[in-house]
């Protein structure tokens, strides 16, 4: 572990903006506990304990790093405002966060870009942000895992391990579903899939009775759904009825509880592991969850994560982890607390503190996005050991596979890979 | 901008695209789909609309609250079944539970609509119809408000609908039956039935009691209809309680639905479309409410299968084509499909 | 001639209200028209001034010499042609002071001073002082910044003619402007009508045959929407039809109804 | 007359003497000489006597724009004193006094056309949406025709035409409906626009979440087109600033500057509506507030009236929007269409008093310094509250909960629930609005009145 | 029968009714006269305290209406014509009546005696209000005050807008109604008042300033020469 200096001496002022009112306020919580984990991981500290906006300072030996925490309430107007504020008035050096990729992108246009500001996205997980000439810049970076890198590790293991032939899409009609549906289009299509249909619903979208009969009557046999817990629950209740594999992404608590409360409607409330198999739900590929990981940093992580936050570290905080870890590393490589420096240090560099293992995580010099492991898992129910950490009813089980970093990311020479730094 | 104009996404030219619609359209499984899902919707739709278009068409008061009464009935309808039925309730007690829900939320919410009105609508009365909208467009922001806050502290739902009161309908309602070659839900059709049930309720109320014609004429002129020995005040409280309360029943009957469910959101979500139904059947009608129920739940159901059979890429289509059908009505027939001329003074 | 009208009819459903009439109203003249409730002499007026569509016929009115063709104008068209008109249900801005009531009136006549988006009302001292005139006339001027609507019943009848009496009518429809005045106001209201008609023609609808009779130049009589008569005041009081279908219980001696006879002013009804 | 003098409300001609322009009052002993000399002389002295007149009339205008023209460096003032975070928490920032001027120039459009002749314009959004995302396409050259270096102005000037062409055409099929019909075609045609908007690929690659403007677009100019000197650039990161402008020592940040640029074009279409409403047009426009057929009656076309009304007020929504977008940089469809967004302005205009037009803004001011102080930011109640109680007052049980945890759930972002509550005590209780309140109890406009009685009051003191 | 005190009444600062005193009694017929704006309707108005007095008392058999809500009032047995006609416009004729007859009274009965009184009426019975002549309004809401089954009805200028040979059916039915029911009447159709009323008060400023019985008063009469005819 470093010193959290290595030559710079003085204060790195990080503004963290993530939403922590409202009704979503866990995503933002749970990014900026894994944020604050890593940065007292790498300086050698116990996490402290943070809920809400305000000021948290924490002292390396010759850095003090401290975080203007902002909450953006999930809006990105509010998240422009906050970020604005933070290097207006606080004279940031580097920024962090948002949770929707709409705050994300509209934080890069117009704050990273015009005050010059690098920037790590996180938990935000459109790939568009990090693969799109409009959006990737040499001081956008981002360690958290992307909707793209969801859809290569598990569109790929759907198509080379199980007897799926024809997939019918079904996604959120906004920036997350968007992205989800095309990336899985794309690998499925590579592996020789057929892409039975793409079909895009309003956000809190109810009547899926039509969409699988529709899906029945185009000859898919399973079906993806591009969706966050707006809507995962409508999609599933339906979709379960139907004799189709449905396979998708695993995602935080919040989502495992909505899906949790499905299956116990559709399945009993005492559902088995095999019932699930049964009814064709998974695999679904995550991005982290804590028992995916066997290494001292991820023990550490998820020991002193529940004993201070009360639960296990969800989907978000790995990357985020990962996000304080690497700005640490990169002040005290090129031991200094200027902005541009960091971003220079950030470039392409391979993360050595990170849940994920050492190494874990590496930036890709041609786009800013860290690459890094995913794992492909069935949903089961919640074993008690985890029961008391973990509030819902189903849990990722052992992972089936494991996709390197490598082979789950967008490569430079993809066609959709529009960033070229 | 593919996601805008009806992409028609069959290939070729316009005449095959037709000939196999219709051809799709005409087969009687798709049919009876259509007619399912219109008569489903419309049933919610009027459900919805009630309450509103009996406040309104009466008193005309325009209650901005309807939605949030609407989204309060489902909570409180849900809290009822949450906390009654054990995993164990079977379906007709489960069932039967649900009918005492809605009694139960149908009396709270009364009263609660009756101390609304005689709080703050009451002292309101002789100002320009404007005020009673903005003063239930307050309710309106303090009501989720606070619901909002209830729902966040519990941590009831991020973003979603109220799964456990979902999952307090019966099985038989939720799982998919075949009706026809086509497929719905039990509970669509059990929503019909208390649609049917509300309206005749409703229409009741109108024609078996003086309330109608004391109301109409007080919300014309309330001195003169005081001056007759009618006590107004009254007749406006058990009125404006009726409505709230039909609200929440519509609310208690979402709170089961998946397409709706209870949420905070379902405050504006139903305001909107009972606006719209209300406008659309014309004020001071309640046939024009039914009547405009069933007409925009067959819009609805077209559109909604245009959608799914993929004739037209567009998911905003369904409401957009509600609004549509409200501008297109309103150019057509300026007051409503059975409107008459504005109601009374308030 | 001024205003005619030919084989004018209005159906409301299956009522006609008002009945082929062929009507003329000349220029200078003083014309009422009577008959009784629900006889179509609002529907008339109505007509008249296009606030309700005609089923038949067609009005004309005579304008710089020439005929045109009132038949389908709008209530906006007939009063900037000169024809005013004020209601028999009291018809006001109610909450603008008595004064502007008068003054928006008399600005509608200023051609496009209406439009004149960059210019303060102020500068128009003209309609002001024209609108302050007609309240010195109507006896309002006293009540000049009270709001309309706080006005007494026969103060708002007084209003209501005021209003039309702004931007100097060429022919002013009066519907029963007496009605709810009292008897030294209806004297006042009485000399208003003939110190007008001294240079406008005017149309006047009453009941108070007292007045009638005795401003009137020529009468015509509307019954169940069609004229039956038409001729100077002698003349119609004789008219037996006239007798029977309205004046029924009129005596223009007062006796009447018992003992007490009209007081000055003519309040007998 | 059967009413007496002594029975008229005696105070209704008394405002006589302060109604009165001081410059009627005889006190220019010229004009008097001038009245019987030639014609231009006459003139002279007429405009003289307007131009008195219209100055007179203007005092409390000035005041106002004075007093908001020194608030930035007020509030940087008050800031940096020791009671500073105080009144951090209770004063806006400038950043949100810009807000404050451009949804206010919304809430004044909104008022202009319904306060004024009534008619509900539930749709207004529509024309706010409107000036907001043709200059975000146009900046982002996404408009056939328009290069993306078009002049700010000349895009707040498209804007406003565009959105006036709009409401001709919504105003034809929708003026033919009145009262509640009126307010919900409105409100149709917004909704129809809200969806489409939310789902036009064209604006961005997520129209669901709108569209920005990059950093390499350079800051929008308000000024005089192509003169750079009389020209300055807004935005908070991009705009223009100036460190110790005219050796004033003070600093104008760009969140100030954009302020005053804003101010001059919200200042500069409120004179323009102002004006209208005090003109013979604005009249009729009351006149068909009060009774409809009547003004017909007595020969206006109300329905060209309305439809024109309604093009005014339309083109100074998308004014408006115009200068949200140029100011923000951002748009999205739940900030410009939604029905929420005319909501705001209804809930300006009526907490600062319907009909009063300029009541829009101060309307509008309430609520974001209520906003303000229930925010989350760092300028928040809540905020301070966490950081300047002591531990174990914040630990301290009030029924059973931590007031801690009672300030994060009922103040910390709460501001909707307080400002649902302000705004039903103002219904009931305050019906006329703060401006439509003082001027019934000063009888007439606050420009007109105001100087008299600062004055009877001295007088008075004295 | 009515005893109306030294009634002060006011609309927000204006002092209308500066001390009205009067009384009706049983079976009799009042007038009240006065010109335009002296404040007959409002006296009305503060009997049914639809315009609550500020000051006096106005009892009603004995007892105090001051306080009461209006429908309370009207349950005692006060109906009212008002002036300017106030028919619910959108209403059916039919159901004006319907809404005029008290609860437990039959509506047939009601129509049978409006139509009765007012002929002209029953071709427009499902006629909305709103569509009638202004005449035909004026009838109906006559008939409204008559099918109420009143002790004391409040009457307001009915004859205005009445051909003359409807104002002589309005004077008989009123007449016909003063048999049974007392009548306070607002007319200013002099004669007419003279004829139906037993006695009579004048009216001016808000000040009862002369009253007496209508017999004598004749054309002559100084004191309504004065405050009738300016
Ligand atoms: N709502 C009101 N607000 C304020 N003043 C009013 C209101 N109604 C009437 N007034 C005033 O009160 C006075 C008395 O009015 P009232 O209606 O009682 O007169 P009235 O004797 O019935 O006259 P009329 O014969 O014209 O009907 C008038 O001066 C009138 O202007
Ligand atoms: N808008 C309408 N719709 C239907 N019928 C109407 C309408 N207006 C008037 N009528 C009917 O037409 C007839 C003529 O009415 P109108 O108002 O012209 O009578 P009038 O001669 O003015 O009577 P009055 O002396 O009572 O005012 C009446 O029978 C009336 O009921
Ligand atoms: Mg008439
Ligand atoms: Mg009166």
């Amino acid at each position: 572990l470093g010193d959290g200096g290595g030559g710079a001496e003085g204060t790195l002022r990080i503004g963290v903006l993530q939403p922590l009112t409202g009704d979503i306020q866990y995503y933002g919580q749970q990014s900026m506990w894994g944020f604050l984990s890593g940065l007292s991981y790498k300086l050698d500290q116990d996490p402290p304990s943070v809920e809400a906006a305000g000021q948290e300072t924490i002292e390396g030996e010759d850095v003090t790093y401290e975080l203007h925490i902002e909450d953006t309430q999930f809006d990105p107007n509010q998240a422009q405002d906050v970020a604005t504020d933070l290097v207006e008035k606080e004279d940031v050096d580097v920024l962090f966060g948002t949770a929707s990729s709409g705050s994300a992108r509209q934080v890069i246009d117009t704050v990273t870009t015009a005050a010059e500001v690098p920037t790590v996205i996180g938990p935000a997980a459109a790939a568009d942000i990090t693969s799109n000439g409009e959006y990737c810049s040499d001081l956008v970076f981002r360690a958290n895992e992307n909707t793209a890198m969801d859809a290569r590790s598990g569109g790929r293991y759907v198509a080379q391990e199980t007897d799926v032939e024809s997939v019918f899409i079904m996604a959120a009609n906004y920036s997350f579903g968007k992205a989800v549906a095309n990336n899985y289009k794309e690998v499925l299509e590579a592996e020789g899939i057929e892409i039975a249909d793409i079909r895009y619903v309003e956000r809190g979208y109810a009547e899926f009775e039509g969409l699988f009969d529709e899906a029945v009557d185009s000859g898919a046999d399973a079906v993806i759904g591009g969706f966050t817990v707006a809507t995962l629950p409508q999609f599933l209740s339906t979709g379960l009825q139907y004799d189709l594999r449905l396979f998708g992404g695993f995602a935080t608590l919040i989502s495992n509880r909505a899906v949790g409360g499905v299956l116990q409607r559709t399945l009993g409330e005492d559902f088995t592991a095999q019932d699930v198999r049964d009814a064709k739900l998974g695999p679904f590929t995550t991005r982290y969850h804590w028992n995916q990981y066997d290494n001292e940093i991820n023990d550490w992580f998820v020991d002193k994560y529940s004993e201070t936050y009360g639960t296990v570290p969800d989907l978000f905080t790995s990357g985020t982890f990962t996000a304080a870890s690497s700005i640490v590393q990169a002040v005290e490589e090129e031991g200094s607390l200027d902005g541009d420096d960091i971003a220079d240090g950030l470039k392409g560099m391979s993360v050595t503190d990170t849940p994920k293992g050492e190494g874990g995580y590496t930036y890709q010099e041609y786009n800013n996005q860290a690459r890094s492991e995913m794992t492909i898992a069935d949903p089961v129910p919640t074993s008690d050991e985890w029961a008391d950490y973990w509030d819902a009813t189903i849990m990722p089980g052992e992972p089936r596979a494991r996709v390197s970093g490598e082979e789950s990311t967008l490569p430079a020479d993809h066609p959709d890979m529009k960033c070229d730094l | 901008m593919t996601g805008i104009e009806p992409a028609l996404l069959a290939a070729g030219d316009a005449g095959p695209v037709v000939a196999s619609l219709l051809s799709d359209l005409l087969d009687v499984g798709t049919l009876v789909g259509i007619v399912l899902g219109a008569l489903s919707k419309a049933a919610l739709y009027v459900l919805i609309a009630a309450g509103l278009s009996l406040i309104f068409g009466l008193m005309g008061v325009l209650n901005f609250a309807h939605g949030s009464f609407t989204m309060l009935g489902a909570y409180l309808g849900g809290a009822v079944m949450v906390v009654l039925v054990s995993s164990g309730t079977g379906p007709y007690a489960r069932i039967a539970l649900f009918f005492l829900a809605m009694a139960a939320v149908f009396g709270v919410m009364t009263a609660f609509g009756s101390a609304v009105e005689k709080r703050l609508i009451r002292p309101i009365y002789d100002r320009q119809p404007l005020f009673q909208i903005l003063l239930t467009f307050g309710v309106v922001l303090v009501l989720d408000e606070l619901v909002r806050i209830v729902v966040e502290v519990r941590g009831m739902q991020p973003r979603s609908d109220w799964q456990e009161a979902l999952g307090t309908a019966p099985g038989f309602l939720q799982n998919t039956i075949t009706v026809a070659g086509s497929t719905t839900r039990g509970l669509y059709m059990f929503e019909v039935l208390i649609g049917a049930m509300v309206v005749a309720v409703t229409w009741g109320f109108l024609t078996r009691t003086r309330y109608g014609l004391y109301i109409r004429a007080g919300s014309e002129d309330s001195e003169m209809a005081q001056a007759l020995g009618i006590d107004i005040r009254k007749a406006f409280s058990v009125v404006f309680g009726v409505g709230s309360g039909l609200a929440a029943v519509a609310g208690v009957m979402l709170m089961w639905d998946p397409r709706f469910g209870a949420s905070v959101p379902l405050s504006t979500d139903a305001l909107l479309i009972a606006f719209v139904v209300v406008i659309i059947g014309g004020l001071g009608t309640f046939r024009g409410t039914v009547v405009a129920g069933l007409l925009v739940g067959l819009f609805d159901a077209v559109t909604t299968w245009l959608f799914h059979s993929a004739y037209v890429d567009f998911a905003g289509l369904p409401e957009m084509v509600m609004f549509l059908a409200l501008v297109l009505v309103l150019i057509v027939k300026p007051q409503g499909l059975f409107g008459v001329e504005e109601v009374g003074g308030h | 001639m001024l205003l005619r009208t030919s084989g004018l009819t209005k159906r409301f459903g299956g009522l006609t209200a008002v009945d082929g009439v062929d009507f003329g109203i000349e220029e200078g003249e003083l014309c009422s028209l009577i008959g009784p409730n629900g006889a179509g002499k609002t529907t008339f007026f109505n007509l008249l001034t296009g606030v309700l569509p005609v089923t038949e016929g067609r009005i004309e009115y005579r304008q710089d010499g020439e005929w045109v063709d009132l038949t389908d104008d709008d209530p906006h068209e007939t009063a900037l042609r000169g024809i005013h008109r004020s209601y028999q249900i009291t018809n006001i801005f109610p909450t603008s002071t008595v004064l502007e009531n008068v003054r928006i009136a008399a600005q509608a006549h200023g051609g496009t001073d209406a439009w004149k988006l960059h210019r303060n009302v102020a500068e128009f001292e003209e309609y002001e002082a024209e609108a302050l005139d007609v309240l010195d006339r109507i006896g309002l001027a006293s009540a000049a910044d009270t709001d309309a609507q706080n006005l007494s019943h026969g103060q708002k009848r007084n209003l209501e003619v005021g209003i039309a009496l702004a931007g100097d009518p060429d022919l002013l429809l009066l519907d029963e402007p007496t009605a709810g005045v009292s008897s030294d106001g209806i004297g006042q209201i009485v000399d208003l009508i003939e110190d007008v008609a001294a240079d406008h023609s005017i149309l006047l609808v009453e009941h108070n045959m007292d007045v009638v009779m005795g401003v009137s130049d020529r009468i015509a009589v509307l019954h169940q929407g069609s004229l039956i008569a038409d001729g100077p005041p002698e003349e119609i009081r004789e008219n037996e039809d006239v007798q029977e279908a309205y004046l029924g219980g009129y005596d223009p001696e007062g006796t009447a109804r018992g003992d007490s006879e009209p007081v000055e002013g003519g309040a007998g009804a | 007359m059967a009413i007496s003098d002594d029975r008229q409300s005696p105070d209704a001609r008394s405002g006589d003497v302060t109604e009165r322009p001081p410059a009627e009052e005889g006190e220019d002993p010229t004009s008097d000489v001038e009245r019987g000399g030639e014609a231009s002389a006459d003139d002279a002295a007429t405009a003289e006597r307007s131009l008195r007149r219209t100055l007179s009339e203007h005092r409390v205008h000035a005041a106002v724009v004075v007093a908001m023209g020194l608030y930035p460096p007020l509030y940087q003032l008050l800031i940096s004193t020791p009671l500073g975070a105080e009144f951090a928490v209770v004063l806006p920032p400038v950043r949100t006094m810009v807000a404050v001027l451009y949804v206010g120039l919304f809430a004044m459009s909104f008022d202009f056309i319904s306060g004024y002749t009534g008619y509900l314009s539930f749709g207004h959004s529509l024309f706010y949406g409107t000036g907001a995302y043709l200059v975000v396409l146009a900046a982002t050259g996404k408009l056939p025709g328009l290069s993306a270096g078009t002049p700010f102005m000349g895009l707040l000037l498209l804007g406003g035409i565009l959105a006036a062409l709009i409401a001709l055409l919504v105003g034809t099929v929708s003026f033919r409906l009145t009262g509640v019909y009126f307010a919900m075609i409105t409100l149709g045609f917004a909704e129809v626009a809200h969806v489409f908007i939310r789902n036009w690929d064209h604006v961005s690659p997520s129209p669901q979440d709108g569209a920005n403007i990059g950093g390499d677009v350079g800051a929008f100019q308000i000024g005089v087109p192509g003169v750079d000197t009389l020209s300055v650039g807004i935005g908070r990161l991009v705009g223009d600033s100036y460190e110790n402008l005219f050796g004033t020592g003070i600093e104008f940040n760009e969140a100030m500057v954009s302020f005053y640029a804003v101010g001059a074009v919200v200042l500069v279409s409120y004179f323009a509506m102002q004006r209208i409403v005090h003109s013979p047009f604005g009249r009729v426009m009351i006149a068909i507030r009060e009774n409809e057929e009547r003004a017909r009656a007595i020969g206006y076309d109300t329905y060209r009236f309305k439809l024109v009304a309604f093009a005014i007020s339309g083109f100074f929504a998308a004014v408006a929007g115009a200068l949200f977008a140029g100011f923000r940089r951002s748009v999205g469809p739940s900030s410009t269409f939604d029905l929420f967004v005319t909501a705001d302005a209804l809930l300006a205009a009526i907490i600062g008093g319907f009909g009063t037009l300029a009541g829009a803004l101060y309307g509008h001011l309430f609520h974001e310094f209520l906003g303000g102080i229930l925010s989350t930011e760092s300028h928040g109640l809540s905020r301070y509250l966490r950081e300047n109680l002591p531990p174990d007052l914040l630990n301290a049980e009030v029924a059973g909960v931590p007031l801690l945890d009672v300030v994060n759930v009922l103040i910390d972002g709460r501001a909707e629930l307080y400002l649902g509550l302000v705004f039903v005590l103002f219904v009931l209780y305050v019906p006329k609005g703060i401006l439509g309140t003082i001027r019934d109890r000063i009888g007439g406009t606050a420009a007109e009145h105001l100087p008299g009685h600062v004055r009877k009051y001295f007088r008075d003191r004295r | 029968m009515l005893e109306v005190d030294d009634v002060h009444t006011y609309y927000g600062e204006s002092h209308v009714l500066q001390g009205v005193s009067l009384s009706v009694e049983e079976g009799e017929t009042v007038a009240l006269i006065g010109r335009n704006g002296v404040g007959k309707t409002t006296t009305l108005r503060s009997i049914l305290q639809l315009a609550p007095p500020r000051e006096g008392s106005v009892r009603y058999r004995g007892e105090e209406l001051v306080g009461l809500e209006t429908h309370e009032v009207a349950r005692k047995g006060l109906g009212w014509v008002p002036e300017e006609r106030r028919v619910f416009s959108h209403l059916t004729v039919e159901e004006n009546v319907e809404v005029a007859t008290p609860a437990e009274a039959d509506v047939g009965a009601a129509l049978d005696r409006t139509y009765e009184t007012f002929p002209a009426l029953e071709r427009f019975r499902d006629k909305e209000a709103g569509d009638l002549s202004g005449g035909q309004q004026q009838m109906l809401a006559i008939a409204r005050g008559l099918v109420g089954e009143n002790d004391l009805l409040l009457v307001d200028e009915p004859s205005e807008g009445l051909a003359p040979q409807i104002v002589q059916a309005v004077v008989d039915a009123l007449r016909e109604v003063g048999r049974e029911t007392t009548m306070l009447l607002v007319e200013q159709n002099f004669p007419m008042a003279m004829d139906l009323a037993d006695r009579f008060y004048l009216l001016d400023h808000g000040e009862v300033v002369a009253s007496g019985d209508t017999e004598d008063v004749s054309r002559d009469d100084e004191l309504i020469r004065r405050y009738l005819s300016a």
